[in-house]
């Protein structure tokens, strides 16, 4: 089909085009097509809840609060994944550990799921890896309520989601953790 | 048992047409006479006119009445508050027909048997038969005229409702 | 007698000057119109001298069929009774044309074509011999005088033009209905004569002497019906008035004179009472009603009706006297009421008013014109010498004969006119021009003189010598009341008349002239 | 089943019109908008050719298509006269339509077919043939009158007519439903027979004889039966309007005369009773209600109701007719119905002429100093109302002298008298319009004022008037002896 | 036993009256149309109960010439009622007063 | 008594007749979405039971036992009275369909013809008729739902099916020419003797083009794709029902099913020779078994009958849905004129070659 046949605006039926019409040729062409298709039928459906779909390796899925191997949370309420997020879902109390005055941990922490796009933008923001996605999907509610998560229930879904856990550096001062993560290429203290 | 039919139908038809007269909803109105109309269908049958009462719904109920409602719902015309004030016409009107219907009806006592019953009914099983049989012989010019009127009323119909005259004109 | 159709020529003569003046510019159609009407009289007057004084039977006969289902024909003829009102038509005519001269500046030549179509139709009124063809002529004058006074009449023209149509068209039609009802009791036919003939049931005479009545009654006018008549005098134009006064009254008479009587003479006679008593009370009345007015066409008009009262006295009271009479008057009136409504028009044209108080003292600027004037003025309240004496003489010679009682309250009418007449002149004539007016009153100039001096000679003429006409009529009349049997045509053969009827002749006859001549 | 071809050559003129409009209707979408004319000459030319076809049938009574159609003088009488008056019509429409933005080809599709039905009214000799012509020429008509769809005076007089047009044909056909129970069948001839044999004393044929007059009363628009005419006559274009006044009028006088003569003729004394009365109501309204308007329109219309008043005296009296000698009643019907067409069409045709700020001038106060603006134009209007009002020379005084002709001879003088008085009060209203053409002065600037461009077919419609006027009044024996020789066939 | 055909007659007749009174004293234009079309439905219970008692086949033609007319004058009528109401908006008998005078 | 038996035997048949429309309505619904889903590559409802087949059973119970709403404004008596209006002439027009071959027996002393429950000799106006009034439902059931979508699907439905009557009605009078009946069974009875004396192609003048035009316009007659203007979803949300739920809703659903095995039906009475095997004779007949004749018939005619179903699931599969002019066009400027000619060619064939 070349430029020059279809910018012309009308051409005069030929007689072929006649018995097209007359005949409806397009129209059984279509339902040839139909008849094909219902003749050597083959279903692309996959009957979902039965049977389900491989999930691709980067899947990003469910939001999860992670801990360190011996129990404790990532997380050093830091906000910065509350300032990362672009929906607003995440909300950030964060306070000092008791007597350790120079130790920061999340008193309170929310993600309203109802809102969540899934970017992953706060994983990427976290400086301690405390925020992780795992491949869960099925998160049908009957009460949007319910989707409103805190930080127990987050870190639920790390320990469901995560079983292994990374192991937490014991000669890392709480105060320069942060240069410990980040800085990975610096010298590290010894073990 | 033609006289149970005969009263039914005469019933519904007399209702349904003094209803079709006082309700004040348009809509109604038409539904009743949907009603009549079947019921006149049914009388036709009893009258073995079966051919007529097949046709009297197809083009009564089928087209005319489906017209009516159309145009009623496209207007949205809404149930009058009051009636024409021509009541008393009407009343008087009214009375004096009556009259000569009461007239009539005492006159056709007597005159009803006049006719003679023939032997073979016209109507029997080839009711369609014999009207086409008519159509097409002795009433050939009538049915002419009425198929000028038919192509009067469509070409008319098309020519009054079109939007602007010059439409074709201007494409 | 010739068979050369004299009549349809005279009839159909002014049609083609009708239909020549909407063709050619407004200033030839005065001239066009002039010379038609002048034309037209031309050619009447020979009938002056080829009309056969002796016979009464119709004269210059034209027959042809028009209509053949029902027999309706084109029949022309001419007796005395019509023969003097043709010629006093055809004579005025050219005086309708000139002074309607300067008077007349729109549409002039709409005016003048409406001129001589009703000049067709007049004369044609006249010498109808068929019914239905004497309607169309009758009917045909309506629409021009309808047009003459409502477009050309004066402030209050419409009113008036319409007042005229409808009075004049309600009677007609009702004449209509009496044609047909008289063509089916009289044999199926319309043709005068025969019907004239025919004798018809008394009560049938009655109904059809009313539905006669009230075509002609209004078209005179008769006392009830003559409302119409100020209105319309008034307001159309000079020429209009003329016609309306001169020809169209005589209509009335003439159709009495012509229908009711030949045909309906049982009829006649029992309403000859009543029709009297309305005649005399349209005198008294007319009279009254002119000494009242301040408007002097106004005044002429009740002097018409005063006048016509005369005629149709005299045509009621059913003697040759009377009948003559009454025709004699109706030429008469004729010309000095067309004289004096000339004149009204000619002053009317220089002070553009009619109220006797904007015309005052027009002897002074105006010599010429109070002459005349005043000539017509005492030739309407019947002087001696002058026409009308000779009418109103014989109608209320006739009247004596009929009821002295009657004479009396119809003398008064005389005496009435009188008064009003010399009342008018005294204030007209004499006393003091209306300053406003005066340097619009100049005397007549030529056109004027013209048109208004050959009806002096007539009045004259015929007030002294009122025989050569009374001869020409003599015969008609006489016959008219001879058993009211109408002639046959002249070509049938003549039936033998009665020695009483000679003799009333012989008595009559000498004395009208010797009257006559003897002023 | 043999192939009808003598009864088609008796169709032979109405199967030309038929013919002729859907070639028209076929034509109209392939000719441009400025080559309308030609549908018109179109028209014309069939009609022509109808002219000739009909006069042949002049003579002589043959029946057609299982005795449903006659071919007759009467018919050919009625027939010659639409002929001419729709041709007539065709003519005005053709520069009336062009100044209104009317130039539809359907509207001469339209003129033909309600032609059509009323040839088949005129000549039908069957109820059912008459009420199916009277329902083609109804529903043509009621297109025509509504056709200026874009303005709403036009479309309301169309609903009225088709209102009560559809009531009066509802009633029309009970009124036939109880004839042909009566007689078994609704052939006329059959109907008359029926009605000889079982007399008239049967309420059923008086109420289907009250029916019959309600229904056509409506056709004939007879007081009281005549509501719709001022509006629809008002409202429809001007060339509509007169094709109405005349030919519709003349079809259904004829038709009707044909029903009540033919058919119910020996129920005459029962029917001329109703139609007296009907008659004197509608030469008192029409005329009485005349005088008060002031749309010449509207007065026109009243005046065609009561000429109809006048056309009805000739019915009553021809159905009564006790005097001697053969009654003319029918033939003076026949006769003032040709008459009064041609002095309609003049008028209405001089009504749609005259313009007035680019619209048609309507109000009587328009016509001020038209004598002065358009001297002929007045001329034509004054003789077209001089002989509406029944004046001679014209041919109205004519149509009215055979009618009271007609009922001083069959014994009805007072009827005559009435409608004398009746016609004096007519001279008023249309004297009114002489009155304001020659004797006001225009309202307003003359230039305001104007008409149709002087179109050769206009003038020849109005020519074609004035000389029928004219010629009817001064020579009316050939008309009158092909009335006279229709009518007689009707007994 | 059948019906005597004066039953049929005081039907159609009360029908027929019916629908006079309808046109009378309804204003909607569509009302008074359904009315009309009640009278016509009275004359085909006449024609069709003439033509069984008379055993005359003509009356059940003309009920279908009726329904022929019928059906066009409902076309016409609908043509104009909606061309009636985009011009005058109503379609009330009442209403339609432009024309007076 | 005699009436009371036949009366109770004629309401025997009807509910037999009955039976089968509601059970074949019931397995067109899932049959519907089945075709449909294999021809779009998918399943169709799945989870009822074994693959499916009990969907229809659920989808009934889901809609007899959900809440009937009326919505605010609607007019109450013909909100109601619309889907019966809508339902029932559906439904009636089965009476004069002949299932079977033309026999009568014997029961309880009286002559009965099992296969059809009124032979009347206009059957086929008596369809049409019926037909006429299902748009009475459509069209008041759009009005008296005060919703503007629906007034217009109302509408344009009633100005849809009025048209594409008119063409089905032309269509079918040529059958009625040639055929000179208007009962279906005498029209069935005429097209025996093998397929070539089928209607589509019987001499003397076939009427495949009738056929086309009344398969096209029944399509159209049923609302059905691509003619569903009426209850376009992307346009009027559903057209008239929108505002219909529960069994109202299931009515003129039912309806609508039933439209089309009735138009199925009598396009395979009229153009395929109804219940005729398109062999002469019956297979049955000839291995001796004439007692069950019959069946063969009867199942020809079902096979028939669901060519046409599947027809309509086909087209549905395959058309997008017309623009409404386009429609109206379509049905004015093409049916018609076909129709209309075929009807002329017909009466000119059925004249000089009378069969």
């Amino acid at each position: 089909m070349n430029v020059a046949t279809t910018a012309q605006p009308k051409r005069k039926p030929s007689l072929g085009d006649w018995l097209k019409t007359l005949t409806f040729y397009e129209l059984l062409v279509g339902m040839k097509a139909t008849l094909t298709h219902l003749l050597n039928y083959k279903p692309i459906t996959l009957q979902y809840p039965h049977e389900k779909r491989l999930l691709p390796d980067n899947y990003r899925g469910m939001l999860a609060l992670l801990r360190y191997d011996d129990g404790t949370e990532k997380c050093v309420g830091c906000d910065l994944c509350e300032a990362a997020c672009p929906s607003r879902v995440i909300r950030v109390v964060s306070g000092e550990v008791p007597g350790e005055p120079t130790k920061r941990y999340s008193k309170e922490y929310y993600m309203d799921m109802t809102r969540c796009l899934f970017c992953g933008l706060c994983v990427d923001a976290c400086p301690v890896d405390a925020l992780g996605m795992t491949r869960e999907f099925e998160w049908a509610v009957y009460d949007k309520r319910q989707l409103h998560l805190n930080k127990q229930q987050l870190l639920a879904i790390g320990d469901r989601a995560y079983p292994v856990r990374e192991k937490r550096l014991e000669l890392q001062h709480p105060n320069v953790a942060f240069f410990n993560v980040t800085f990975k290429h610096l010298p590290q203290k010894e073990n | 048992m033609d006289h149970i039919f005969f009263f039914y139908f005469a019933a519904v038809i007399a209702t349904t047409s003094v209803l079709v007269v006082a309700l004040r909803n348009p809509v109604y109105s038409a539904l009743s006479l949907l009603i009549m109309f079947f019921h006149v269908a049914g009388l036709y049958v009893t009258l073995h006119a079966e051919f007529l009462a097949a046709v009297q719904i197809v083009v009564y109920a089928g087209a005319i009445l489906v017209l009516y409602l159309f145009v009623v719902m496209l207007l949205s015309i809404k149930s009058e508050e009051r009636y024409h004030n021509q009541l008393p016409v009407a009343g008087l009107l009214g009375v004096m027909l009556c009259t000569e219907v009461i007239l009539l009806l005492i006159q056709s006592r007597t005159a009803a048997s006049a006719p003679a019953v023939s032997a073979d009914p016209v109507a029997g099983a080839g009711n369609t038969e014999t009207i086409g049989e008519a159509l097409y012989s002795t009433y050939l010019f009538p049915f002419e005229v009425a198929s000028l009127i038919l192509l009067v009323a469509m070409i008319g119909a098309i020519i009054l409702a079109k939007k602007d005259l010059n439409e074709h004109v201007q494409q | 007698m010739t068979s050369f159709p004299w009549l349809s020529l005279i009839v159909f003569f002014p049609l083609i000057g009708a239909v020549l003046c909407f063709l050619v510019k407004a200033e030839s159609s005065r001239w066009v119109a002039l010379g038609f009407t002048v034309g037209n009289f031309l050619l009447s007057l020979p009938l002056w001298w080829l009309f056969d004084t002796s016979t009464a039977n119709m004269q210059f006969v034209e027959r042809a069929s028009w209509i053949s289902s029902p027999p309706v024909n084109y029949s022309l003829g001419m007796d005395g009774i019509s023969f003097p009102l043709v010629l006093m038509t055809t004579f005025l005519m050219p005086f309708c044309v000139t002074v309607s001269w300067t008077a007349i500046e729109k549409r002039v030549q709409l005016f003048m074509s409406m001129l001589l179509i009703m000049e067709a139709a007049m004369v044609g009124v006249f010498v109808a011999l068929d019914f239905v063809l004497f309607y169309v002529f009758w009917e045909v004058m309506l629409i021009p005088m309808y047009l003459l006074i409502g477009v050309w009449g004066g402030p209050n023209r419409l009113y008036a033009a319409i007042k005229f149509f409808l009075y004049t068209l309600a009677g007609s039609l009702l004449l209509l209905v009496a044609i047909l009802v008289l063509y089916f009791q009289g044999g199926h036919t319309f043709d005068i004569l025969e019907l004239s003939r025919g004798t018809y049931g008394a009560s049938l005479q009655m109904w059809l002497f009313l539905a006669f009545f009230a075509a002609f009654a209004v078209k005179v006018p008769m006392f009830p019906f003559h409302t119409w008549l100020p209105d319309a005098h008034v307001e159309a134009p000079t020429a209009g008035s003329v016609i309306l006064a001169s020809v169209l009254l005589k209509m009335g008479t003439y159709g009495f004179l012509r229908f009711t009587l030949p045909m309906l003479p049982d009829a006649t006679a029992a309403f000859t009472k009543p029709m009297i008593a309305l005649s005399i009370v349209a005198i008294i009345y007319g009279a009254y009603m002119a000494l009242a007015q301040s408007d002097i066409k106004k005044l002429i008009a009740y002097s018409s009706v005063s006048h016509m009262g005369f005629v149709t006295l005299g045509i009621f009271v059913l003697n040759i006297q009377g009948i003559e009479g009454a025709v004699m008057q109706m030429v008469n009136h004729g010309i000095t009421t067309g004289g004096l409504f000339l004149c009204v028009g000619i002053v009317y044209e220089r002070t553009h008013s009619r109220q006797i108080l904007d015309n005052t003292g027009l002897a002074g600027p105006m010599p010429r014109y109070a002459i005349f004037l005043m000539i017509f003025a005492l030739s309407s309240l019947g002087l001696p010498g002058t026409n009308s004496f000779v009418g109103e003489f014989l109608v209320l010679a006739g009247t004596f004969v009929w009821s002295q009682f009657a004479t009396a309250f119809a003398a008064l009418g005389v005496i009435l006119a009188a008064a009003y007449m010399l009342w008018l002149m005294q204030r007209v004539v004499f006393g003091t021009p209306a300053p406003a007016h005066r340097a619009h009153l100049l005397d007549l100039n030529a056109r004027e003189t013209a048109t208004l001096v050959p009806l002096i000679v007539l009045v004259f003429v015929l007030g002294i010598f009122p025989n050569p006409l009374l001869s020409r009529m003599h015969a008609s009349v006489t016959n008219l009341l001879n058993g009211q049997k109408a002639p046959a045509y002249a070509t049938a053969p003549q039936r033998p008349s009665l020695p009483s009827t000679a003799a009333t002749m012989a008595a009559i006859a000498p004395s009208s002239s010797e009257q006559a001549t003897a002023r | 089943m043999t192939f009808p071809l003598q009864d088609l050559l008796a169709i032979l003129p109405e199967l030309i019109v038929i013919g002729t409009a859907c070639l028209i209707l076929a034509l109209d979408p392939i000719l441009g908008t400025d080559k309308k004319d030609v549908l018109a000459w179109l028209t014309l030319g069939a009609l022509a050719m109808c002219i000739g076809l009909t006069s042949t049938q002049l003579t002589g009574r043959t029946y057609a298509f299982s005795n449903l159609v006659v071919i007759d003088s009467y018919g050919a009488f009625w027939k010659l006269l639409l002929y001419i008056v729709t041709g007539l019509t065709v003519l005005l429409s053709l520069a009336y339509l062009k100044a209104e933005r009317l130039s539809i080809g359907e509207y001469y599709g339209f003129i033909l077919l309600a032609l059509v039905g009323m040839m088949v009214m005129v000549s039908g000799a069957d109820l059912l043939t008459i009420y199916l012509g009277t329902e083609l020429m109804s529903l043509s008509l009621y297109v025509m009158a509504g056709l200026k769809r874009t303005e709403a005076r036009s479309l309301e007089a169309s609903a009225k007519y088709f209102v009560l047009g559809a009531f009066s044909s509802g009633v029309l056909l009970y009124g036939i439903s109880l004839l042909f129970g009566l007689a078994g069948s609704t052939r006329l001839p059959v109907i008359a027979e029926a009605i000889t044999a079982h007399g008239t004393a049967n309420p059923m044929l008086s109420l289907a004889l009250v029916l019959l007059a309600v229904g056509f009363g409506f056709k004939l628009a007879v007081v009281p039966f005549h509501m719709w005419t001022p509006d629809v006559y008002q409202g429809a274009p001007t060339s509509v309007t007169a094709f109405m006044a005349v030919a519709s009028k003349a079809a259904s006088f004829g038709a009707f005369l044909r029903v009540f003569v033919e058919g119910l003729g020996g129920a005459s004394a029962d029917w001329s009773v109703l139609f007296t009365i009907i008659c004197l109501a509608t030469l008192a309204l029409g005329n009485l209600v005349a005088i008060v308007q002031t749309n010449i329109k509207r007065m026109l219309a009243y005046s065609s109701i009561a000429h109809a008043g006048y056309a009805l005296i000739g019915v009553v009296v021809a159905a009564r007719h006790s005097g001697e000698g053969p009654s003319s009643g029918f033939a003076s019907v026949l006769l003032y119905i040709a008459v009064y067409s041609f002095m309609t069409l003049g008028a209405f045709a001089l009504v749609g002429m005259l313009r007035k700020e680019g619209q048609e001038s309507e109000n009587i106060e328009d016509y001020a100093g038209l004598a002065k603006r358009e001297p002929l134009a007045a001329f034509f209007m004054l003789v077209f109302l001089v002989s509406l009002a029944g004046i001679p020379p014209t041919a109205g005084f004519i149509g009215k002298f055979y009618i009271f002709m007609a009922a001083v001879n069959g014994g009805m003088t007072w009827l005559a008298v009435v409608a004398v008085l009746f016609a004096a009060i007519s001279a008023f209203y249309y004297l009114r319009i002489v009155m304001v053409m020659y004797m006001r002065e225009p309202e307003g600037s003359v230039t305001t004022h104007s008409r149709l461009e002087a179109s050769p077919a206009l003038s020849f419609v109005l020519a074609c008037a004035l000389a029928g006027v004219v010629f009817l009044g001064l020579f009316p024996n050939g008309l009158w002896s092909l009335a006279t020789h229709a009518a007689p066939l009707l007994k | 036993m059948t019906v005597p055909l004066s039953y049929y007659l005081v039907l159609s007749g009360f029908v027929f009256l019916t629908g006079v009174v309808g046109v009378l004293i309804r204003r909607n234009i569509i009302v008074i149309l359904l009315s009309v079309e009640l009278m016509l439905n009275a004359t085909n219970i006449n024609f069709v109960a003439f033509s069984e008692y008379f055993h005359n086949v003509a009356g059940q033609v003309f009920v279908f010439f009726a329904l022929t007319v019928a059906a066009a004058e409902v076309a016409i009528g609908l043509a104009i009622i909606i061309a009636l109401h985009r011009t005058n908006s109503s379609i009330y008998i009442d209403d339609l007063n432009l024309l007076k005078r | 008594m005699e009436i009371g038996l036949r009366l109770a035997v004629s309401l025997a048949q009807i509910a037999a007749v009955m039976g089968v429309v509601m059970l074949t309505v019931m397995v067109l619904t899932l049959a519907e979405r089945k075709v449909l889903g294999w021809m779009q590559d998918r399943m169709g409802p799945m989870e009822v039971g074994p693959y499916g087949v009990l969907q229809p059973i659920a989808d009934g119970l889901k809609l007899f036992f959900k809440e009937d709403i009326i919505p605010a404004g609607a007019n109450k008596f013909l909100f109601t009275l619309a889907p019966i209006l809508a339902l029932v002439p559906a439904l009636i027009g089965f009476a004069v369909i002949p299932f079977g071959p033309t026999m009568t027996i014997e029961l309880f002393g009286m002559q009965v013809k099992p296969f059809v429950i009124s032979d009347i000799n206009i059957g086929i106006l008596y369809i049409l008729a019926f037909a006429s009034i299902g748009a009475y439902g459509i069209i008041l059931g759009g009005w008296s739902s005060n919703s503007k979508y629906s007034l217009l699907g109302g509408l344009r439905s009633a100005a849809q099916v009025i048209s594409y009557e008119l063409n089905v009605g032309l269509a079918i009078v040529g059958v009625i020419l040639l055929s000179g009946s208007l009962s279906l069974v005498k029209i069935t009875e005429a097209q025996a003797g093998g397929f070539w004396n089928w209607f589509i192609i019987a001499m003397p003048f076939p009427q495949i083009f009738a056929f086309v035009v009344y398969v096209i316009s029944s399509v159209a007659e049923t609302n059905r794709v691509p003619f569903d203007l009426p209850e376009a979803e992307s346009e009027l949300v559903a057209g008239f029902f929108t505002e219909y739920s529960g069994m109202r809703f299931a009515f003129f659903f039912i309806a609508e099913y039933a439209n089309m095995i009735l138009v199925s039906c009598v396009a395979a009475a009229l153009f395929l020779g109804g219940w005729n095997a398109p062999y002469p004779g019956t297979i049955l007949e000839y291995i001796g078994l004439e007692r069950i004749a019959w069946m063969e018939n009867v199942v020809w005619f079902a096979a028939k009958v669901y060519f046409f179903l599947f027809l309509f699931f086909w087209l549905r599969a395959t058309l997008p849905r017309l623009r409404y002019d386009q429609l109206m066009r379509f049905g004015w400027k093409v049916m018609l004129p076909i129709a209309l000619g075929n009807i002329v060619l017909t009466a000119i064939a059925a004249y000089f070659f009378p069969r």
